[in-house]
């Protein structure tokens, strides 16, 4: 696509979003066998998959760390993800990017209760469309919870951008090309900050509100992410009849609490984005 | 070594059900798991199937564009295959590059495409010599529960059904639907202490003496053959297996009818 | 075992001389160490610097050489830029392919450089999609003494200002010095125990949770920022280092007026 | 060369063989000093050479398995084996082989012997002329022999191809260019097969003969490699002249069992072929 | 352990020998071992030998094909020089790209053939700074005996002289000789306690201190040398090696009138 | 450059140098922090830095020698030290320069002192212009005396080459690019060799004189690489005020026998070239 006269006509942004709207987002929990937790992630047109394995051994035996766990995080992007092929294997985007994402996560893992081992992150973009890391972290976050690591809490990931001179939240593909800045953020239940990475130009007005924009954006994702999660603890218990009773009163006051905080939901809230 | 303990166990358990003409997930020996194949999830390549096949998980994505073709067939496309087998999809895989398993999954997968003729690569020409269409089957394993080998050709002929080449967007004409005029189906079979069991399960194949990939046609001719695995198989077995595998994928090629 | 006792030493140290305001070399919070920037040091290159800060030291030097631009922008040069944590720079560098702390480095210092738009890229074109000037930026880590990222940003700029496009070698007409628009500065603060501390020391840098490195420009607005680390910080953190570092890197662009 | 018109004219082949004729084979024992056994084979105009190191130790240690033997095949092709230069180093098809070729003798070693230990093969292909897997294979098998690694039996192998429409063994380079289809294929004295692949295309009834075919043409083989191995052994009891007289009792008897079941010898017999 | 002790016995066995004017093989300190060379080994190259030094086996195979000339020597062919250390020569060679050993062997073979102006490069410019034939000089180790570096001199002369140059092949006129113009012939020597050898064998080669090659020229002038090895050699011992190399080189280059 | 009619003309050469005459040489040792040893050396345009760490822990471990340390060494050529932009990474001629000077400092090298040890030599041309191994070789065995690694005796390295058919000492770009010959020697303060290789064009007369000529040349650096040291260990004095005294004498005598066998200084003798 060329770049268009105007990003934001009316209030509106060329996907119909407002300036401060995510793009929809859909989150599948526990997804693949083999891997001790997973989720499959959907934001706008990107589609990510996310795999933890873990605490487990770590090979060769030097790499280790004698008082915590050893977290690895791979980003990578499928060779058909993108409008033009990909070559196979790590290129230096992908290498920042694991870094980042590694960094983003990891400060919310309990890695001292497991010296010696590692914990695996895998985050593969099947579909790419701005905003792939903020989708990884997003996905990576659930999977290690699915996979009952003990964190301190979820991370949340959203990007904020500047297009026509406008901070919007959640940039897609053609806001990212043509756009001014673009911001990716990944943030702690508390608003604590552990992604930020920024290319493009903002002042320093610009980045007060865009961090302001960001914590909006992932109290959203936050949510749906939760509600994830408690999805999926439900329908395990399902599984077990026997237990269900107990369950649904700890279900239903979990219930009670989210909805007394948000409205969105699936179909109408947003998506993320990081590049 | 508690897990070698475990799989000494477990492989005596499955010996034994083998005596029995059982499978520790109750099928027949002849019998394939459940298979869901959906194309078109991935909106950016010219053409995408996922399979799953039992507990196996898959992505094939085909992405196409002009390219030179190679000096000895300078008027047929080309077919590039690359199967990885990506650290998520099992704790025994490894990031790096392809393997002799990879290598050999997509080795296969090509050749069943290649030898059944499925692909008119004359027809992928645009100037002889100069500039053919580049298919690249790109094979992503996501979840690796046995038998990568058929889930692998599966989902690649049904992401090449998938296909439309995007001849516009090159300036080269009207997009088409790429043309295919054969649908090759893999079956493979293992050997267990004698028995031969099709489909074998992630379990099945790890105590398995030898395996046997048996890609046919629309027409009952074999296209491409591959004995993997420290195992043997006798003439009669090899026979048997062949057979097998083309009733067998008579079945599975009704299953395109329904994408 | 006593090299991680003395870390932890090190460590309680670093602590408790931050809980007094205090900084093991007597700095404050807010102050860089020395630096020294020289230019033209290597003769051979189209332009050359060579930095101390503190203990650390890194040279970089650019090549320029004529060649194609990316297809999708035809009519503007190209910036590829490298960094090596060679092993002479410290006991912790091994010699091999970037790792993905001297990609993090490179991609920092390419991001301040590109969008800053210092380099007016489309003043590079020789012949549109054909031939465009190739900038090569090369920064070589020789002594690693902490905080590399704000000594490679410095480099890579001074370097940049010391720039002659070799046209005349090529044959494309006379030799002009490479015109830059801006002179964008990386100041790194890192977060130690809750506070926040500007040019980290190799120790300060090893101790700490989290890192941010804000690239900002003549005008006081800001071109790329970067967390790294494992650690976290508040939104008015990062505002602080901000302001901090615009601040900074007034003071430090007037350096450039000394070369 | 352009493709031919016609493979097979009034039942000859273009090299002169039968449909069922095998490529000239010369085996030579013994030829490297350092390998612990090693063979030089040619058969039609392939010249392979395959060296065997151990049971030796596995470096590093964490591929050693505890209780068998570590078998590793190299199948390599030198730069100069081919019309057009190969590129130095391992590439797709030459890892493919390697798998498949060591999954062909591997069941034939008592691996079981030596755990912990590494046992390598190695075969280098000077001179390639269709049929180079099924000559390293042949060539590896009376290596592991001359090493004296214990075995169950040689493994014999040649590949059985469609030309014409008509089941050839043993196909030359013409015939697999422009031929129908590539079946190599290795067995066990018994017949078992332990190599089977197969490009092209085959009915169920051509397959079934082709296996036959194979099966004929590795017999021929097994009784070649066996002969060459005896002289080996008849030399090498020579060079230790005290112990001739008991070793000629017990050659004779074993020559007189190979002369009542083949009239086959070095000069008109054949080869094999595997691509 | 038990390696090492043997290695100390077998040292000190060689040791005492020398000490006695002697060698384990019973050749002089000036004597080489026999020497096999076969031409014309490798149809499918445009040259090949093998030869067999003492223990030592290896074949050398010429490809030659057009191709570009590097643009600083636009009308002269070009000669890549490779040598594999596979691991089937020896218990101590490892599969992958060639190391230091290898690459030295190979640019020591090449600077001999280069420097003597051996190969009249300009007589292989087809179409000057566009066509020229590249010459790929392969040298495959199949047997370590020792002393590879004399061998593999041997093979790649030897192979060059069986060159027929196939022109007709690529549509570049009639097939010629590879016009042949010096025959260089690389002579190692090693330094054993204060003793000078000629062609190591693998023990000699293994305890001696250092090594030197001198490779010359039929008018008994030096084209190359080379030095390696954890060792010294005194300027009068690098002028004795030089004199016996030249006269033994005049030995061994009859060898190639009787091919 | 193209190539001169006349490279030496009345006796004197393009850059105004004698036949025997070295280009300038500058030492600057311990010129970086963070490693053991270091050395900064221009020669000619030559500008290179050699780092040495160690005695220290081997990774992984079997590379360990039991009875002795091993010495790494590796000569890498910046990106920017040359003409044409150099790739990145060991190419075919570091690896062999890397070897050969590793063969050139080792000897000298107590290795014995430092089992199951590493002894790391890194140099870094920076500019390169003809010579740089010499160079790097001369660096190298300065860092190494810096990082107060036990040795023989420092090793000292320059080049001879031929030009219009006569031997010069240190060739500089022109020279090598052009010459006849190219011939670089390092040599230990005895003057035995520990480096040497050669390719061009020499008799065994012009060998002869050759070796002579490189004799000379490695004196004269010899004494440059000697004061150097004592610089560099005066001013380290000079830092510890108390033991001045002592000091003074020694190192006057040191000076002393210096002055009495040269006359050469930093400013007023040369350089070396390798290549």
């Amino acid at each position: 696509m060329d770049k268009p006269e105007k990003f934001i006509i009316d209030g509106i942004r060329l996907d119909g979003r407002k300036p401060d709207e995510l793009r929809p987002m859909k989150i599948e929990v526990g997804v693949l066998n083999r891997a001790d937790g997973s989720c499959y992630l959907e934001f706008g047109k990107n589609k990510v998959l996310a795999a933890v394995y873990g605490p487990r051994e770590v090979h060769p035996r030097h790499n280790q760390k004698p008082t915590t766990a050893v977290v690895r995080f791979r980003y990578n992007m499928a060779s058909f993800s993108v409008e033009e092929r990909k070559r196979p294997g790590p290129d230096r985007r992908s290498i920042e990017v694991s870094k980042v994402s590694r960094e983003a996560v990891e400060p919310m893992i309990f890695t001292e209760y497991f010296p010696k081992s590692a914990i695996d992150i895998f985050v593969e973009v099947l579909q790419a469309d701005a905003g792939t890391r903020t989708a990884g972290i997003n996905a990576a976050s659930i999977a290690l919870a699915d996979a009952s690591i003990p964190m301190r809490g979820l991370v949340s990931s959203c990007a904020v951008g500047k297009v026509d001179g406008e901070l919007v939240l959640d940039l897609m593909k053609d806001e990212d090309n043509y756009g001014e800045a673009d911001m990716p953020v990944a943030m702690t239940p508390d608003g604590e900050i552990t992604l930020l990475q920024m290319d493009g130009n903002l002042t320093r007005e610009e980045l007060k509100k865009a961090l302001e924009m960001a914590t909006e954006g992932c109290k959203q994702i936050y949510k749906l992410q939760r509600e994830a999660l408690i999805g999926r603890y439900k329908k395990e218990l399902e599984e077990h009849k026997e237990d269900v009773e107990l369950v649904e009163t700890i279900t239903e006051s979990e219930e009670t609490s989210i909805e007394s905080t948000t409205t969105v939901n699936i179909d109408e809230s947003g998506g993320l984005d990081d590049e | 070594m508690s897990e070698e303990v475990m799989n000494g166990l477990k492989k005596d358990y499955l010996y034994s059900l083998i005596l029995k003409n059982q499978r520790a997930d109750g099928r027949d020996f002849e019998e394939s798991r459940d298979i869901v194949i959906k194309t078109n999830i991935i909106e950016k390549a010219e053409g995408s199937a996922s399979v799953k096949l039992g507990d196996t998980y898959l992505v094939a994505g085909i992405k196409i564009q002009p390219g030179t073709p190679f000096p000895d067939t300078p008027n047929k496309g080309v077919i590039i295959t690359n199967l990885e087998l990506i650290p998520m999809a099992s704790p025994n895989f490894e990031a790096g590059p392809p393997g002799e398993n990879a290598v050999e999954l997509a080795r296969v997968v090509d050749r069943g495409i290649r030898e059944s003729h499925s692909i008119d690569l004359k027809g992928l020409c645009i100037v002889p010599g100069e500039n053919v269409w580049l298919i690249f089957i790109d094979i992503h394993v996501i979840d690796d529960g046995g038998n990568l080998m058929d889930a692998a050709c599966l989902a690649a002929i049904a992401a090449l059904l998938d296909v439309t080449v995007p001849a516009k967007k090159y300036g080269i004409g009207e997009d088409f639907k790429l043309p295919i005029r054969d649908i090759p189906i893999a079956v493979t079979a293992v050997e267990i202490d004698g028995s031969i069991v099709i489909d074998p399960s992630i379990d099945e194949g790890r105590i398995a003496g030898a395996k046997l990939t048996v890609t046919s046609n629309i027409d009952g001719s074999i296209s491409a053959m591959q004995k993997s695995g420290v195992g043997l198989f006798t003439p009669e077995q090899i026979n048997y297996v062949a057979d097998v595998a083309v009733r067998r994928s008579e079945e599975l090629r009704e299953k395109f009818l329904e994408l």
